[in-house]
């Protein structure tokens, strides 16, 4: 399966990246943003997570069916989230 | 059900057995981001409603330590790939020393953990009867229009117990992971051929710290402006 | 089983799953998939009877308007420990782990389940987590009604809730590990030449049930845990007064046990999917479009969780929403009942056990799906919502649907299980009994609802007492209907009549195999030539040529 | 007791009963097509199809798309048709008239108290006048209720920690059984009561007769003091906080632009969390009263809060009203 090996560079690469969105979604929690604070550290986190699930965990190289499996997870957890949070934000409306 | 050497007698070849053990992983890390994903529902819908006091709680805790253990965690990520990688090159040392590392930065991270536990254990800010916020907090957050703010701190807290607690959880079990990896390897079992373990393992592992990727800002960094 | 007669009679194999070793170990240490689908059997069994007592308790209780048995803390405990003990313990494992495990690897040609040991933990899951939920009914039992809603079942409920809560928790882990184990055996277990359509449609079905249990019971999970927490530590998760919200613990709950009760569906409709085409002895009507129906309820009935909630207070949008959803979910059953039907057109039809059972099956899940669109309607729900009319829809669908679907597949697996026959003519009487007694318990049911009577009442108003009579006499019959295959299929382990590799005869490859199999299933690895349910073209059943296809053309597409 | 009259349906006394009916009397008609197509066409293939020969196999017809196409449109459209009407009579039922006659009404273990806008009191019972806009104004003090009228066709659940509303119309005088619907514990089955449905000079009548407490309006005056509520809420305006007057039912302008509905839910949310919603031009300096004032405290600064309605559009009130609060 994912018989491709990943150069020792590109980890470190990864790595390096990583420490830098933890030092700048660290930063940015402190710029005053509004309701954007949130936003902003959610976008660096699943930057974060992005790097790990394509590099670290190999989907990058991984055969279709690995991906689709990861595609329907972050899918699925949206459903619950998506259309549990539209509820409590439409509760207001008429 | 027999086996012969590295192959279960139910499966016919090596091949077959490592596409399944990989995805069997693979839908099992997918149940994890659901187990995980019904808690940060709760806690986001929480927050919601009691902004004062999760923006409150969020600020007692310690950032210095929290962004030093997400540190700590992305290398201990780091090293596993390299252990893979060594796996899949058949570096047989190099697959050891990567795993003690790995395990090494894992139990940092457990140890910064529990001095932050110890901590909020010292200020009385475990849920449970013994919990108790300083008269001038309360005070200060009623001013800011949660009177009832004890209560909604502590929903705070066990939020982030249960949150990180069960990070916490998964890191153990992770670390007990490596040790069984650790001896094995120790021994000479993985080949360039025969890796499968270490791959599994590391992706549980990498899961574990994609899961903090997300706790991390949801607990310590949001509402830090309000200081 | 006229055909059996026409046939050479067969040998009993001499050495087979059952008598491959002996001893309690042998048991309770096996990893062979046939074996632990026996101890899964006799456990569902034992709880659908703890159920079943329960409900027997109920329809004697409500007799009478004021209530003719018990206390209302006891009827309260009734109907809850009744919920939980059918639904977690028995119907939701029913058919997957007894029959998904016993024939999905003989189905696809493999020798066991990718993970075997995981199998097994997946059995001792089950019983710790139904041993806590005995513990909790005999330590004083369990009033929160089996969707536990807070923050009743977390703050002001005395009774026995956390055992039972960690019960379900522990045994959720038994289900997501199932179907762990199902999806990856269907991908990387099938023998050479079984091909994704060409897999029996109980397989398919079995792996949109498997999507459905690692998706949602995750959730399940966190949403009881959290709700025991909250009772044990006085925590607010769901609690207004510290902080929380109710509704939320409903959505959490929900999210699983809306697609919970297709998990008890799919599978008897696979079943129903075996036995039509087995009895018709013709090819299932539209294979790919039930297949995709399959996947698409699995996928559509993630959708549609808050029609539980259209009066609890959620957003008016969400619930508009979330009824076209529901709507929607409603079709790909419909196109399967079309073609259930289809089957049936030109077939050569015979009338044993399976086949009543699954014209048993069509009926009451006819009348359950349709009563349903009722629910999922928004006006017509805040009517009925919560009275006995959401109590008959269910009770059709679920045990007029799925528990009929599993009596179907046991009696049509039951040859290939234990090597012998019941005796037809008893066990086609006893399922007829079952349909009668079945409709007079729940049939009333829907006047009732309709006309007001709320659900979980322990005394109702007069007015409705002749429906109730009615309901508990058809109960009575109802439990007839289930003590007689009980006894009759003990009966045939003994002396039922051999009934040889492949009794009705049928076309998937578990009939291809000794009866009972062998503990690695077959003797050679088979190799798959033919599609699904082709009997067309395979001599080696014994059958005729088809008749020659007619002018309207439609022979084959 | 009404009886039943001889029909199937159960006795039709509110203005959503027909429309409920209705819809229910369509999806049947559905349903009963569908049922005896399948259960008939299943009839007929037994009979016409039986194995006439034990080795005899069926004609191998394997599918047809045309028809999976109709026998997937056709319930699609039926179904639509139902969740399109269905949503028409929900949107009518989620939101009420501006005219209507509010009672509040308490959940608790195992009981419902309720009380009307003059002080009437009730327990387990609910006057009403024929012909009416009736809306119910549903708070829970412990774990989730449920007020359903089955002859009305309607419920809603009563949740803790927040309001929930039902209205509806009567059309017919009479006695009608309500029911707690949701499962409450113990004596969930006894949580039942009576809506007595009068003529409109009989509900005047009864109204004035019998035990009357200080109607909810003159409570919530004195806690309207006794809380300071007075201190910043001048009747000018020119107190820290806004002016109260004219404020129900009246569109308000919120500091984010927005804009809300002043409701009993909006003026309950601005006493127990005012930081929710900050009016435009003020300050967020309100305290809470969370945890200060209970819900039937609630209930009553809400009620002076309506009650202080601007002088000049007197007309609304219809003749039959119940006067609300003084001067
Ligand atoms: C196996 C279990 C099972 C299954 C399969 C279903 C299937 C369906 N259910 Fe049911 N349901 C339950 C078990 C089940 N249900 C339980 C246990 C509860 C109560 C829980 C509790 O509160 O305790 C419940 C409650 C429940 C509610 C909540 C009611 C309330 O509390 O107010 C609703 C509302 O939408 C609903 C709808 C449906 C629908 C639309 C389907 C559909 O999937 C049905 C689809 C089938 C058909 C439609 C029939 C075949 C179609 C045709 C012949 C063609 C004609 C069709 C059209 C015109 C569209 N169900
Ligand atoms: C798979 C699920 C399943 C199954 C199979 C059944 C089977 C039955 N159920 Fe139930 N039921 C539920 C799931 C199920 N139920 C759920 C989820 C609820 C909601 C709970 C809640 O509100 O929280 C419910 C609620 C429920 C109620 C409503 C209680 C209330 O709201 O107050 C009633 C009332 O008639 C009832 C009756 C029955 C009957 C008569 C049977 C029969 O089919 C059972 C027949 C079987 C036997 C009878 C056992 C075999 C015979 C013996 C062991 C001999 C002894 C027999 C006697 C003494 C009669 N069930
Ligand atoms: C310390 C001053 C203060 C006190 C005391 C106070 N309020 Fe207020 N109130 C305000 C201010 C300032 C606002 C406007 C800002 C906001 O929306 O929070 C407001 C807004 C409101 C509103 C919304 C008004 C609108 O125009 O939308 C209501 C209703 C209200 N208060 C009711 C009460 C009641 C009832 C009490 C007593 C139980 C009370 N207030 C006590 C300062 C106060
Ligand atoms: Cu109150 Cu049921
Ligand atoms: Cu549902």
């Amino acid at each position: 399966m994912s018989e491709h090996i990943v150069s020792p560079k590109l980890y470190l690469g990864i790595i390096l990246t990583l420490m830098v969105l933890t030092a700048v979604t660290v930063g940015a929690a402190y710029v005053e943003l509004g309701p954007w604070n949130i936003v902003v550290a959610l976008v660096i986190a699943t930057l974060k997570a992005t790097l790990v699930v394509l590099y670290f965990m190999h989907v990058r190289y991984s055969p279709g069916r690995t991906k689709l499996i990861v595609v329907a997870g972050v899918f699925w957890l949206g459903l619950l989230l998506f259309m549990t949070l539209a509820d409590y934000a439409t509760r207001s409306w008429y | 059900m027999h086996r012969t050497g590295e192959l279960y007698g139910h499966f016919e070849t090596l091949e077959q057995q490592r596409e399944s053990a990989s995805l069997g992983m693979w839908i099992f890390l997918i149940t994890e981001v659901m187990f995980f994903g019904g808690i940060f529902l709760a806690y986001t819908v929480n927050r919601h409603a009691n902004p004062v006091a999760f923006a409150m709680g969020s600020n007692t805790l310690d950032l210095k330590l929290g962004a030093f253990n997400t540190g700590v965690l992305l290398a201990s990520s780091f090293t596993m790939a390299m252990a893979v990688w060594a796996g899949h090159t058949g570096k047989q040392k190099l697959i050891t020393l990567f795993l003690i590392l790995t395990l090494l930065l894992g139990g940092i991270f457990l140890g910064v953990k529990t001095v932050e536990y110890a901590a909020k254990f010292e200020h009385h800010l475990v849920p449970g009867s013994s919990f108790h916020i300083p008269a001038e907090d309360v005070s200060a957050a009623a001013a800011k229009a949660d009177p009832d703010f004890a209560a909604h701190a502590q929903l705070f807290f066990s939020l982030y117990f249960g949150m990180t607690g069960l990070h916490a959880l998964h890191m153990v079990v992770g670390a007990g992971l490596l040790i069984w990896l650790i001896r094995q390897s120790m021994q000479g079992r993985f080949t360039a051929k025969y890796n499968t373990p270490v791959e599994m393992v590391g992706l549980y592992w990498h899961f574990v710290d994609i899961v903090w990727i997300y706790l991390f800002p949801l607990l310590y960094l949001i509402d830090r402006r309000h200081k | 089983m006229s055909a059996t007669e026409s046939r050479p009679a067969e040998q009993f194999p001499e050495k087979h799953y059952l008598n491959a070793d002996y001893g309690i170990r042998s048991w309770l240490l096996t990893t062979d998939h046939k074996r632990i689908a026996l101890l899964y059997l006799v456990s569902v069994t034992f709880f659908f009877f703890i159920g079943g007592i329960f409900a027997g308790m109920i329809r004697l209780h409500l007799l009478t308007p004021k209530g003719a048995l018990v206390s209302p803390e006891v009827y309260n405990r009734l109907f809850t420990m009744h919920g939980v003990a059918m639904i977690f313990f028995f119907l939701i494992p029913a058919i997957p782990a007894v029959l998904g495990n016993f024939f999905m690897p003989l189905m696809i040609g493999a020798k066991d389940l990718a993970f075997p040991k995981i199998n097994l933990l997946s059995w001792y899951l089950y019983m710790i987590g139904g041993g806590l939920a005995l513990f909790s009914f005999m330590s004083g039992g369990l009033d929160t009604g089996w969707t536990f809603y807070t923050p009743l079942s977390s703050v002001y409920s005395n009774s026995a809730v956390a055992p039972a809560v960690l019960g379900i928790f522990i045994n959720g882990f038994s289900s997501i590990l199932t179907g762990l184990n199902f999806l990856v055996t269907v991908h990387t277990m099938r023998a050479p030449g079984m091909t994704w359509f060409r897999l029996p449609m109980f397989v398919w079905a079995n792996y949109a049930t498997s999507i459905i249990m690692i998706l949602g019971t995750p959730v399940v999970a966190t949403t009881l845990a959290l709700a025991g927490m909250e009772r044990l530590f006085h925590l607010g998760f769901f609690n207004p007064q510290l902080g929380g919200d109710p509704v939320l613990f409903q959505h959490l709950f929900w999210f699983y046990s809306h697609p919970a009760v297709y998990i008890m569906i799919l599978p008897a409709m696979g079943v129903i999917s075996e036995i039509i085409p087995t009895f018709s002895r013709k090819p299932l009507f539209g294979y790919k479009v039930m297949a995709a129906a399959s996947l698409a309820i699995a996928v559509i009935g993630f959708l549609v969780w808050a029609h539980h909630m259209f009066v609890a207070g959620q957003s008016t949008y969400a619930a508009l929403a979330f009824s076209f959803l529901t709507m929607l979910v409603a079709v790909p059953s419909a196109i399967k009942t079309f073609n259930w039907t289809a089957t049936m057109y030109r077939g050569s039809i015979s009338f044993e056990t399976p086949m009543i059972y699954a014209f048993g099956f069509l009926g009451l899940f006819l009348v359950g799906g349709l009563t349903g669109l009722f629910l999922g309607t928004l006006g017509v729900d805040i009517h009925v919502h919560d009275t006995y009319f959401i109590v008959a829809h269910f009770h059709y669908i679920m045990v007029g649907g799925a528990v009929m679907g599993y009596m179907g597949g046991l009696h049509y697996w039951w040859p290939k299980i234990s090597g012998r026959m019941y005796p037809d003519t008893l066990a086609r009487f006893s399922a007829v009994v079952l349909f009668i007694g079945f409709n007079l318990t729940f049939f009333p049911q829907f006047l009732m609802g309709y006309a007001g009577m709320p659900r979980r009442y322990h005394s109702y108003p007069p007015e409705f007492q002749v429906l109730n009579i009615l309901s508990t006499a058809g109960a009575t019959v109802l439990a007839v209907g289930y003590i007689l295959p009980i006894i009759y299929l003990l009966w045939s382990l003994r002396y039922g009549p051999v009934a040889g590799r492949n009794p009705w005869p049928s076309t998937g490859l578990e009939w291809q195999t000794d009866s009972p199999p062998p503990t690695e299933n077959f003797h050679v690895t088979p190799t798959v030539t033919w599609e699904a349910y082709d009997f067309e073209n395979r001599p080696d059943l014994g059958l005729d040529k088809p008749l020659k296809t007619d002018d309207s053309g439609r022979g084959h597409d | 007791m009404q009886l039943q009259n001889s029909s199937i349906l159960p006795e039709q006394a509110s203005n959503f009963a027909g429309g409920v009916d209705a819809l229910t009397l369509y999806i049947l008609g559905t349903s009963l097509f569908f049922a005896l197509l399948v259960v008939v066409l299943v009839v007929i293939f037994s009979l016409k199809y039986r194995r006439k020969k034990q080795t005899e196999i069926g004609v191998p017809v394997h599918g047809s798309v045309p028809l999976e196409i109709v026998w997937t449109l056709i319930p699609l459209v039926l179904a639509m048709v139902m969740f399109a009407w269905g949503a028409v009579i929900y949107m009518d039922f989620r939101r009420a008239p501006s005219d209507t006659l509010d009672v509040y009404v308490i959940g608790k273990q195992w009981m419902w108290k309720l009380q009307h806008t003059d002080g009437r009191r009730e327990i387990n019972e609910l006057h009403v006048p024929v012909g009416r806009n009736v809306k119910l104004i549903m708070a829970s003090e412990d774990v989730i209720h449920d007020f359903s009228i089955p002859n009305f066709r309607i419920k809603m659940d009563v949740v803790p920690g927040r309001y929930t509303t039902l209205w509806f119309r009567a059309t017919k005088t009479g006695r009608y059984h309500f029911y707690c619907s949701q499962y409450c514990g113990t004596s969930h089955a006894l949580m039942t009561g009576w809506v007595t449905v009068m003529e409109p000079a009989e509900y005047a009548a009864w109204l004035s007769g019998g035990a009357q407490d200080a109607n909810p309006a003159g409570a919530g005056e004195k806690l309207f003091t006794q809380y300071s509520c007075n201190t910043c809420h001048l009747p000018t305006g020119k107190g820290r906080g806004p002016s109260l007057v004219g404020l129900y039912g009246s569109k308000v302008k919120l500091a984010d632009g927005t804009t809300v509905q002043a409701d009993d839910a909006y003026v309950r949310e601005s006493i127990l969390s005012p930081k929710a919603k900050i009016v435009a031009g003020y300050q967020p300096l309100m305290p809470s009263f969370q945890g200060l004032v209970t819900e039937e405290q609630v209930l009553s600064l809400t009620a002076y809060i309506k009650s202080l309605q601007a002088p000049a559009p007197a007309s609304e009130a219809p003749a039959e009203a119940p006067h609300m609060g003084k001067k």
